[in-house]
């Protein structure tokens, strides 16, 4: 069913944020832009013994509720820079009906701009193409089956 | 029977949906750009679906990507709450033709209240009092000299098209007329594609007063008594409340009688408002606004009924619950709109949240999707919360509601509850003596930095 | 007029009180220990003054800091909140002796409902239904054993100092009288320094129904309804609600009536509650309690009535504002009392709160000094929070404090919230079956982990 | 503002900020700008680790409205190791009446148990000895003003 869009892990940033940390001898920093917030801490008590789970160096926004829905693993694909994204909500198809062979499979060699999907939205068939040439190393999507806009399909290398 | 609602808006009108849809057991699903993946209410969501980028003609405003959610995750009804497409017949039509639910009045009613022109003409046919004016569009600048006399100076041009205070300006006297009338025109083409334009009746010193009705589709209608809405700045409203220290019981019960008769003989079916200018005693009719309203929560207070819910069952099929002699108002409530923004400047004022603490206790209500850590995204309206407060009279309730903003605590952006700490200190709004124009010169005279 | 308070009392009451202070007016002075130096209370009172270390004893319960406290502060009234002092007549007497009002009954008052066999005989006489028994104290075995045979077996020997279900022992039949009535007076004269007890009929499926009084000591005095508070655990209880499934029109009224005219009667002042077990349609007196209560809040929802304001109205020598015939009921209210502590286990778990975000939204009400940030201190009551929900009927407040305990989130503690949420869920509770032994039950069968 | 471009750690802000809380000797600095917010703090090395939280007097809770009463500056005196504290609430006399010598003056010698102040409680006057023998460095109060628990009269050295 439909997922919930979450930013990944920027690992990078973190390390990055964790190296000032030690440079200029802080406990904390908090780092924030929209859509983006990073806490890492040191703290001098938690050298021998994790006593605080405070001290877990990364920490997305806590405060809300947290019974929304599951995040899923596939999101973390979204930002990969092969990722084929869905360009809008509906229901996908991994082949031209149900009888014929996938427009693409894992392996294959695609050109820039070959169907790799279609998106039924609106009882409209919409193509997706792929948006480089290259290797499909992935396929994130099952045929039939709802998807969000944003969500990831496929990854290109 | 409703089993599951696509809710297709954002903020705190998507939570408040989706907390009516909770206590009613029914599944909720949020649609949201990618700005608000960590929306209160879509963490709270039974499912979401991220329907498109930020911008919101693109997100919430898109209306295949909405139907195409709605398809996908089988929501049975679609609940468009205010602003965005809660007013547009066309999406309100295509919801129907996809065989779901649109939890509001129909398409017709919508289009038809749209048509400023044209609405007018409807509910001065069911005994609404209307502003005297030009009967219908005026299309020459002879025609719009000769109502204008009639009417007497000073004149308001408005456009058919308008709404919310755009496409309107104002003759003083014959002298400005001319001007006012191709202004107006050229206004109303450029602003809504369309210059078509009627004339009213300037009044100076009015309060807006509007009335809250619920129907239910089966000839059951009921008025749940007015709110006085005339706080505004540049025509958005900032604080409201009910009901208006400017009517008397007389007053009122009229008013909702002439309503609650004149939205049964349209035909009237969901939650609605007919919004008035009153002055001297007397009513005139603004618009009428065919969706939930942003201080729905101030009429809910005092008369006890929940409006999100009553909607719902009503767009379900359900006949009302009660008739007019079961409702009883009580006591008296005020709801300030708390923005991010600049309490002098009015700048907008995004960003993250540090610590949020929302006050508590006997008679306060909030209603907000924020919390400690959320940012508030640069994309949307300012508004983040709505503190609504309820005692036994109205001098309780400012001194609740004064109580209640100390301690709101909201860190990391800036927000309008300084504006509303001064506004209630005020003489003025203390003693309930207030216009449309009010709050405007309140802070224009603010002291500076 | 009052316009000084001091609150003698500390948490979530203590910012009740405070709140009704500053909606009013009245200036607030909080007291405090040095573990509550970073209380919310604190932090937003006017004037804050610590008392003495941690252990109540040398602060809360330090009548001649909290008398010194008021004196510095020039403070004219003290609300003793309930708990530590409230039901302490030496202490009520000492604060009038000091011209300071006492915001609660008479010291005699206070001392009378002390004494549970004067009280006992004090309510009989005035109509109050009490459980058949000894007509007072029992002082040997043999009257014992007489007057246990003319009530009925079972039987209940109770302390005559006792409270809050300390020193009560069941005899079941003859047989088990003698060891009932010596282990009664030895653990009365251990618990209370005071060996005199008393003999009543013991119920077996009874439940708690307490009915709200207010008195202005003008002869004016109402009932604000009951309370249903039989969901208890070892004696506490745990959720209440207003009004009892239990109860039809007919006895509301009628045990409405018999309490307001008892109260007049004794010349009560003061906001008071009668404690009744009711069984099989019958009312017996368990206990009044002098003060106000944790509970009162489930009261104010559904009458409207600020239970604060009002006491303190009365304190400062006002008439009461209504009368009986003013007062309306609306609605169904649920209180659920959040405890720091393992919902499985009932092991207290004071520490530092981490994110803190309270319910929202219509009839929804939070008491609590709580923030995020804030050390729930170890050395006092485990309470943290109140939760209070208000809907048009019972089903949908159920459902609305479904969706408020869902929203709840209280982290870096454990706290009873899965308890309530397990409660919600529970058939009995949803068809309002319980009494006084059901949530023992519950709490024994539920799963381990 | 484009917020859709990779996030960037500003690292020369995160530096200037540590900088400056060395500089001023802050234990934390949050800073916010549109779209940005950063929050830097280094916290005192605690001597010894506590269990319990609530006896941890490193961090102040933040997330409490901010009306309270205003903090005392000596009542940073009452953790000094010479510190005299009131052990109750009342008003303070620095003279056994007005009219007489104070009983100690910033500079005296004291012994051990000689009276420094009396604190009138309940209409009696109680004798606030001096708890060590020492110099008096500080006197915190002025006659007949009202004294909290807890709060610092003096400072024996």
């Amino acid at each position: 069913m439909a997922k919930n869009l979450k930013p990944t892990i920027e690992s990078d940033l973190v390390r990055e944020l964790a190296g000032l940390l030690d440079e200029t001898g802080l406990s904390e920093i908090e780092y924030g832009t929209d859509g983006l917030s990073i806490r890492v801490a040191k703290h001098a008590v938690a050298s021998t013994a994790s006593l605080n789970p405070a001290a877990v160096p990364v920490e997305v926004p806590i405060a809300a509720p947290k019974q929304g829905a599951p995040i899923a693993n596939e999101a973390s694909y979204a930002d990969h820079p092969g990722a084929v994204t869905s360009p809008m909500v509906g229901v996908v198809y991994t082949a031209p009906d149900p009888n014929s062979a996938p427009f693409v499979q894992v392996g294959d060699q695609v050109t820039k701009d070959q169907t790799m999907f279609l998106i039924e939205a609106m009882k409209v068939f919409n193509p997706i193409a792929a948006p480089k040439a290259g290797k499909v190393v992935l396929i994130l999507v099952d045929s039939e089956t709802p998807v969000e806009f944003g969500e990831p399909l496929a990854v290109i290398e | 029977m409703i089993e599951k609602i696509l809710i297709a808006n954002r903020g705190e009108i998507a939570l408040r949906i989706q907390r009516a849809c909770r206590e009613m057991g029914i599944q909720s699903v949020a649609v949201h750009s990618i700005a608000d993946a960590d929306a209160m209410h879509v963490r709270l969501a039974d499912e979401s679906i991220c329907i498109g980028p930020p911008p919101a003609r693109e997100s919430y405003l898109n209306t295949h990507a909405i139907i195409s959610a709605a398809t996908i995750s089988n929501a049975d009804a679609i609940h468009p709450g205010y602003g965005f497409l809660s007013e547009n017949a066309d999406f309100a039509a295509m919801v129907e033709e996809h065989d779901i639910a649109f939890i509001g009045p129909s398409p017709d009613h919508i289009r038809l209240m749209g048509d400023k022109i044209a609405a007018k003409k409807a509910v001065a046919d069911v005994g609404i009092p209307i502003l005297p004016g030009s009967d219908g569009e005026v299309t020459s600048l002879v025609d719009a000299q000769e109502i204008a006399m009639e009417t007497g100076y000073p004149i308001l041009i408005k456009a058919a098209a308008g709404g919310g205070g755009r496409g309107m300006k104002v003759a003083e006297d014959p002298a400005g007329l001319e001007e006012a009338y191709q202004f107006a025109r050229t206004e109303a083409e450029l602003a809504f594609g369309n210059d078509a334009i009627y004339i009213e009746k300037f009044l100076s010193q009015p309060r807006h007063i509007e009335v809250q009705v619920l129907a239910d589709g089966h000839g059951n209608v009921v008025h749940l008594g007015e709110r006085d809405c005339s706080l505004q700045r540049r025509h958005q409203k900032v604080l409201e409340e009910a009901p208006s220290p400017a009517l008397n019981q007389t007053q009122r019960d009229a008013i909702g009688e002439t309503v609650t008769q004149a939205v049964k003989a349209i035909g009237y079916k969901s939650a609605g408002t007919i919004e008035f200018l009153f002055e001297d005693g007397e009513f005139y009719f603004i618009e009428m606004n065919t969706r939930l309203q942003v201080e729905h929560p101030v009429t809910e207070m005092i008369c006890g009924i929940d409006l999100v819910r009553e909607m719902i069952r009503v767009a379900g099929g359900a006949p009302l619950g009660f008739k007019q002699s079961d409702i009883r108002f009580h006591g008296h409530a005020i709801e300030c709109r708390i923005n991010a923004e600049d309490p002098r400047t009015f700048n907008p004022s995004p960003g993250r949240i540090g610590d949020y603490h929302a006050p508590g206790g006997l008679g306060v209500r909030v209603d907000s999707g924020l919390y400690s850590g959320y940012a508030v995204p640069p994309y949307y309206d300012s508004m983040i919360a709505k503190l609504i407060v309820h005692a036994t009279n109205r001098n309780e309730c400012l001194m609740r509601l004064r109580r209640a903003l100390e301690e709101f605590v909201i860190d990391g952006i800036s927000t309008s509850i300084p504006l509303h700490q001064g506004l209630i200190g005020a003489p003025d709004f203390i003693n309930g003596d207030y216009d449309i124009h009010w709050l405007e010169t309140f802070v224009a005279e603010l002291p500076g930095d």
